[in-house]
């Protein structure tokens, strides 16, 4: 059932016509969002971005529930801007899921086919259904304060997708659920994204949701977009510090002569040939640590600082200071090995192989 | 009377004369609702099918009430000035003075403050409760120490002789003066105390039938009845003055 | 909880003082009295009554105050509390200013629809209506002020028009509030004196609610009187201790 | 919409009729008088004192009743609204029987401090905190019921003492209700009679309100009457205006 | 810094005797918590479990906020649970943040040393250090509403840690974060939870927030627990499929005879010599699959069917439903080559040096 996603992950042309076509503008205080956002119909875009991003603001502002101070939103051809929030085809998952606190959680999910006019009875078939679809049926009656957090999240989403909208608005919508029930839901929402012919805007935290997920990724910083593309873009390629983190790489800007990129005092060897300014990425895991220099050439080594280490999953993640800001991944053993503590000088080293470079 | 159902066929205009006949509503101030409620009775075992309905109130809010149109037949005030009001709006026709009522001194039973005669009010350890100027009560006080030459102050000036009496029975005052009416109302919670002074400081009740009266006849038959002395009897009996 | 304790023992010690001072060997008869009854009887229709005009009335105005910025908002506000600062006798006569049969709005009622308000039972609905509105206007306008505004927003997103939103959301949300005002508008509507008297008369069977048949028993026997306002709160205590937990607890 | 347009006009419109019948010329001698300025500096007075000591009083006995489950709960609730029900006439005798100089605690209170309440200032305070207290009681009780608990948890787990939690986070977090609360309370204080009158007479300068002062007007002068009501309501809706939009912005 | 934490992983002897010692027990009409749980000073342990597990209910009791209906805890040999909550030497950061809405971000966090008696001058600086370790100083005066989801959380996290409190509580303290700032938050709060000589309770979906602070893991599923130990340990023999799912290996049941362990219809070779009644771990990258009955041993080769497939990070994550039912992880370009689809019948076979057993 996923099968076709696995390919239809590059932003495909095949969707045709774009069905979203958003310019949002909202002005604070301290603060201004201005991003374009499109989406054709079958697409889901990953909102990617920083705390404070302005992510929450853009989803807002498309719901209708935050007004545009400029710009415009295009859905299916109407203009959207112009409806009222309670006019507009969408379906919003907040990010404090704002279930209805006298109502059971059945009653949160009928809450939406009720208003768009299906009888008391459907309106509650329907929601039993769509219960059934996030497994809390036997939770049916609960009031959203005997929920656990997890569970509240969950009939928001099936709140949300209750009312079969053409547009649909998620704000981290997995981010209260446990590994487990996320890889359900994750999925279920894939097969429901799936069948879902509008278009779907998600604001997550998480790299591999927006991943598994998204067609397209839009990261934005400060309120405006910084990056955008299909996934795999831009994991191989980040473009700012913000996205390098996300992906899980070490980003720096250089500038590039034939095969060989220079980032301050730092040279690359990479497998690209270019020129100008570029940036250079490679993970963690490529970085070698040693004690003493070793031989070889003078590429791509350089002499560090260890600020701190953690552990990080199976390995331990050392960070280093010096002439570039590096973090490298190393077996636990090795540290041993090496004896490795914080404000210890060591050489790192990168593999060219695991470099990637590409224009600034 | 055998002779009612021919005064009120020919008295009042067809159209509405089986209607009206058979209600009679009566505005009476309050300190009248004892007696008038008793003659209300009288009245219509007198006149067989007919209903007789009070609305008992302060004589000036019944004036507000009748001068803004209110289905009113009789008005019987505590006051001149309140029936004043009624006749300057040309609502009633000359009223008459049905009885009056005279003050007295009333003292708690134990007569704390050892009053028995007007001038003892005037003494300013004992506390006084006068009604204000502006009702009946107040303005006949007034009159009264005024005529012996007095000077009481007060520690209140209450909104109407019930509140004063309420202050006399409760023992929150020494001495008031009310009306002998009221000190007879409350039988053995205070004492009345009888001054030569009060027969300056009369206080008259009038009544009149009202011009746009629903039921002009009875109207009259029951002022009639107020200023008959079966009325008299009846009123003097609760302690007022007969006019 | 010492300032709680003395401030219950404010409130209720007064009637303790009644309770001292009723006379409880006649009791029984003043309380069989057939008037008696109809007094207590039309206090609490007129008053229920009252208080569903006040809610009809009342709650769409508060939402108008709490939600919806016009100009002159604050003007209204305050205007709305007038009413409460009113004394009550001088609301009836405004009322028969307006309502009564010589009336700015009474004189048009009577001539178009020959129906008049004053001296009739809808009369005393009126005019404890009119007192007792501002009461659960002010309750539920602050309570729609504490209410979190993003349930409103989330109702928004799931179609539902602001009525809906109203209805399905906000009544809801904010029944405490809603409850209490009902509760003290209820309450100041059985005790009102003033107004009815003035706008409605005092005609037994009709207009005569219970505080006025105290204010006539004052005025023959006190000791009636107390009585009287005895049965009121007993009956008045009893229907709030078993209404208002019953709300409660559903909220 | 309709229906809060409806609610409106019901409310004001009354004050249209008061406004219509007011006699304009003579206006400004008759507000000249010094009584009146006394009466309507004395009404302020008092009703902001009697809205202290109901806040002082009734937000603890709020927070008891909403927060503190004790035997008898329902009960002691429906005996707050007592003197909402009590015709004010009947709560100014209780008030007497109680506090007056033969009261039940009067008498003590003037032979221990020689000190008795009736006809005095002090009076028109307790009559007027008596009558208007259970207004805060039960919208301070609504607001502590619809506010979110689990705040106060937090502020628990941070080291906060019940009274703590209560004064830094539950107060601030029920402001609008109890704002509403204080209102109404002031409000009703300021248009109170029959206890004022009852309890603590009626001196000029002492214990002589604005109502009292209407009330008897009313009496011989209607039209002066109208004159001093027209004065209170512009005085308090201007207060109300002024001061609770302050609040509101603020909370 | 933080490098002694890499050896400190496992449940360490040295942290002496144990700080805090609780047994919780909470009844709830559908739900029935009973836990053990012990912590040495300084330890930190996590409690892993998936939604209505009751992990929010566990904090809540050590808290105070829930009363226990039986059981006892006890904190630095004093009996914590006969204290009131606000007596319990305790900072907890909720799921929900709870900031205060009328108070802004600095007095929020200074309510807390406020409540513990410092002057409101003393309070204040207090609050703003610690609202500059969380980078938020510049949103000082913002009100909670102002702030977006995760500038929430921060805060939320200083007003717990600044009452010093001898155990902290944390329910999800990082689920709001975006992944650079987790990465940086979670580093301060690792230095912190070092520098803090208290027992520390962290509630978290993350295996990798867990994997990262925690010394010690407790999972507990359905109000028990199911599994505890150290991080490592936890991961490499899972007992549960939750544990297993999160820490993303395939899990089951068989029973071993020497090197061969059979699984329902499924024999596995592996390296582990035992007996009777074991666990067999494998990670979903040890499978490989095949359109066609590769050839060699019967020994862990079956043939399964696609029940559905989803990207997962670079990779292609497979389900498999047959005789077990198994993810597997291969490359898209396999995907592409193999021309997978669901529903589709393929021979699934697992390397015998991939696979863990141990007993069950
Ligand atoms: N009601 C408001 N008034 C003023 N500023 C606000 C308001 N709501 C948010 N902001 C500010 O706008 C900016 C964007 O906030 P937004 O909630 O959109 O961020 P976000 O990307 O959703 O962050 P997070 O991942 O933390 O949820 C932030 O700097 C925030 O402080
Ligand atoms: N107030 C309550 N009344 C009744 N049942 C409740 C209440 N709160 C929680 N529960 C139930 O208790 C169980 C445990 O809930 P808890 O909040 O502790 O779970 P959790 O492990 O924190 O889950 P999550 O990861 O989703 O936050 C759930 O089944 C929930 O439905
Ligand atoms: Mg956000
Ligand atoms: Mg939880």
């Amino acid at each position: 059932m996923g099968d076709e996603r696995v390919s239809g992950h590059e932003p495909d042309p095949g969707h045709g016509e774009p069905q979203l076509r958003a310019h949002l503008v909202v002005e604070r205080p301290r603060f201004r969002l201005d991003i374009e956002l499109t989406a054709a119909a079958g697409q889901v875009i990953a909102l990617l971005g920083p705390n404070g991003a302005g992510k929450t603001t853009a989803l807002r502002a498309l719901a209708g529930l935050t007004p545009l101070s400029e710009g415009h939103i295009t859905l299916d051809g109407r203009p959207l801007h112009l409806l009222p929030v309670e006019r507009r085809p969408i379906g919003v998952v907040f990010q404090d899921y704002l279930l209805f606190p006298h109502l059971s959680a059945l009653d949160n999910v009928a809450f939406g086919p009720r208003c768009r006019g299906a009888s008391k009875h459907d309106a509650r078939r329907t929601a039993g259904a769509w219960l059934e679809r996030v497994d809390l049926m036997e939770h049916a009656a609960a009031k959203p304060r005997q929920l656990s957090g997890g569970q509240a999240q969950r009939v928001a989403l099936a709140r949300a997708l209750a009312v079969e909208p053409r547009l649909l608005l998620l704000d981290e919508p997995l981010a209260a659920l446990d590994a487990h029930t996320r890889l359900e839901i994750r999925s279920r929402l894939r097969r429901h994204l799936g069948d879902f012919d509008g278009a779907t805007i998600l604001v997550t935290h998480d790299p591999l949701d927006a991943m598994v997920l998204a067609d397209h990724l839009v990261v934005i910083e400060n309120g405006g977009v910084v990056q955008q593309g299909a996934p795999a873009e831009v994991a191989r390629r980040p473009r700012t510090d913000y996205v390098a983190r996300l992906v899980g790489l070490n980003l720096y800007r250089g500038v590039a002569d034939e095969q060989q990129v220079t980032v301050g005092d730092v040279v690359f060897s990479v497998t690209e040939r270019m020129h100008g300014p570029v940036f250079i990425a490679f993970p963690p895991s490529a970085v070698a640590l040693f004690r003493t220099r070793p031989d070889g050439t003078p590429r791509n080594l350089w002499q560090a600082r260890i600020e701190g280490i953690e552990r990080h999953g199976d390995n331990v993640r050392v960070h280093l200071e010096g002439p570039i800001a590096v973090a490298a991944d190393i077996t636990p053993a090795a540290v041993a090995d090496l004896d490795l503590t914080a404000g210890q000088e060591v050489w790192a080293a990168v593999k060219a192989t695991e470099t990637h470079a590409y224009p600034a | 009377g055998s002779d009612d159902a021919g005064t009120a066929a020919s008295a009042s205009p067809a159209a509405s004369s089986a209607a009206s006949s058979s209600a009679l509503t009566v505005f009476a101030a309050a300190s009248l609702t004892e007696t008038f409620t008793e003659l209300g009775k009288t009245f219509e075992a007198a006149n067989p099918g007919v209903k007789v309905t009070f609305n008992f109130g302060s004589s000036a809010t019944l004036a507000q009430q009748i001068t803004q149109g209110a289905p009113a037949d009789v008005f019987a005030a505590a006051s001149p000035a309140t029936m004043k009001t009624v006749t300057d709006a040309s609502m009633a026709a000359a009223p008459t003075t049905f009885v009056r009522n005279k003050l007295e001194i009333a003292v708690p039973p134990d007569n704390p403050a050892k009053v028995d005669e007007l001038k003892d009010l005037a003494d300013s350890k004992v506390k006084v409760a006068l009604c204000a100027e502006q009702v009946p009560c107040g303005a006949a006080a007034i009159k009264a120490l005024d005529a012996a030459g007095l000077k009481v102050t007060p520690v209140t000036l209450e909104q109407d002789v019930k509140a004063t009496l309420t202050k006399v029975e409760l023992g929150e005052v020494d001495a008031a003066l009310v009306y002998k009416t009221d000190v007879l109302s409350a039988a053995g919670k205070v004492t009345g105390i009888d001054f030569p002074e009060a027969d300056k400081a009369i206080n008259d009740y009038p009544i009149a039938s009202l011009s746009k009266a629903p039921a002009p006849d009875l109207a009259k038959k029951f002022v009639d009845l107020v200023l008959s002395q079966q009325g008299k009897d009846v009123l003097v009996k609760a302690g007022f003055d007969a006019a | 909880m010492v300032l709680a304790v003395a401030g219950m023992t404010f409130l209720v010690l007064p009637l303790a003082g009644l309770l001292v001072r009723a006379p409880w060997s006649t009791m029984p008869e003043r309380l069989a009295e057939p008037q008696v009854l109809e007094a207590l009887r039309l206090s609490l229709v007129t008053a229920t009554i009252a208080t569903a005009v006040c809610l009809v009335l009342g709650v769409p105005l508060a939402w108008l105050l709490a939600r919806v910025p016009f100009p002159g908002r604050r003007l209204v506000r305050a205007l709305v509390t007038i009413p409460l600062v009113l004394p009550p006798v001088v609301g009836g006569v405004a009322l028969l200013l307006v309502l009564g049969r010589r009336g700015l709005v009474g004189q048009w009622l009577e001539s178009t629809f020959g129906f008049s308000l004053p001296f009739t039972t809808a009369g005393v609905v009126v005019a404890e209506a009119f007192v007792a509105m501002p009461f659960l206007v002010i309750s539920v306008e602050g309570a729609l002020r504490a209410a979190d505004l993003r349930y409103e927003e989330a109702a928004a997103t799931l179609g539902a028009s602001r009525w809906i939103v109203f209805r399905r959301v906000t009544m809801p949300l904010i029944a405490p509030g809603i409850v209490a005002g009902a509760v003290l508008c209820w309450a100041r509507a059985l005790g009102e004196f003033g107004a009815t008297i003035t706008f409605a008369g005092n005609f037994p069977g009709r207009t005569q609610t219970m505080p006025l048949a105290v204010y006539l028993a004052l005025e023959t026997e006190p000791d009636a009187a107390i009585v009287l306002s005895l049965l009121l709160l007993v009956v008045s205590v009893a229907i709030l201790a078993g209404l208002r937990d019953r709300w409660v607890t559903s909220a």
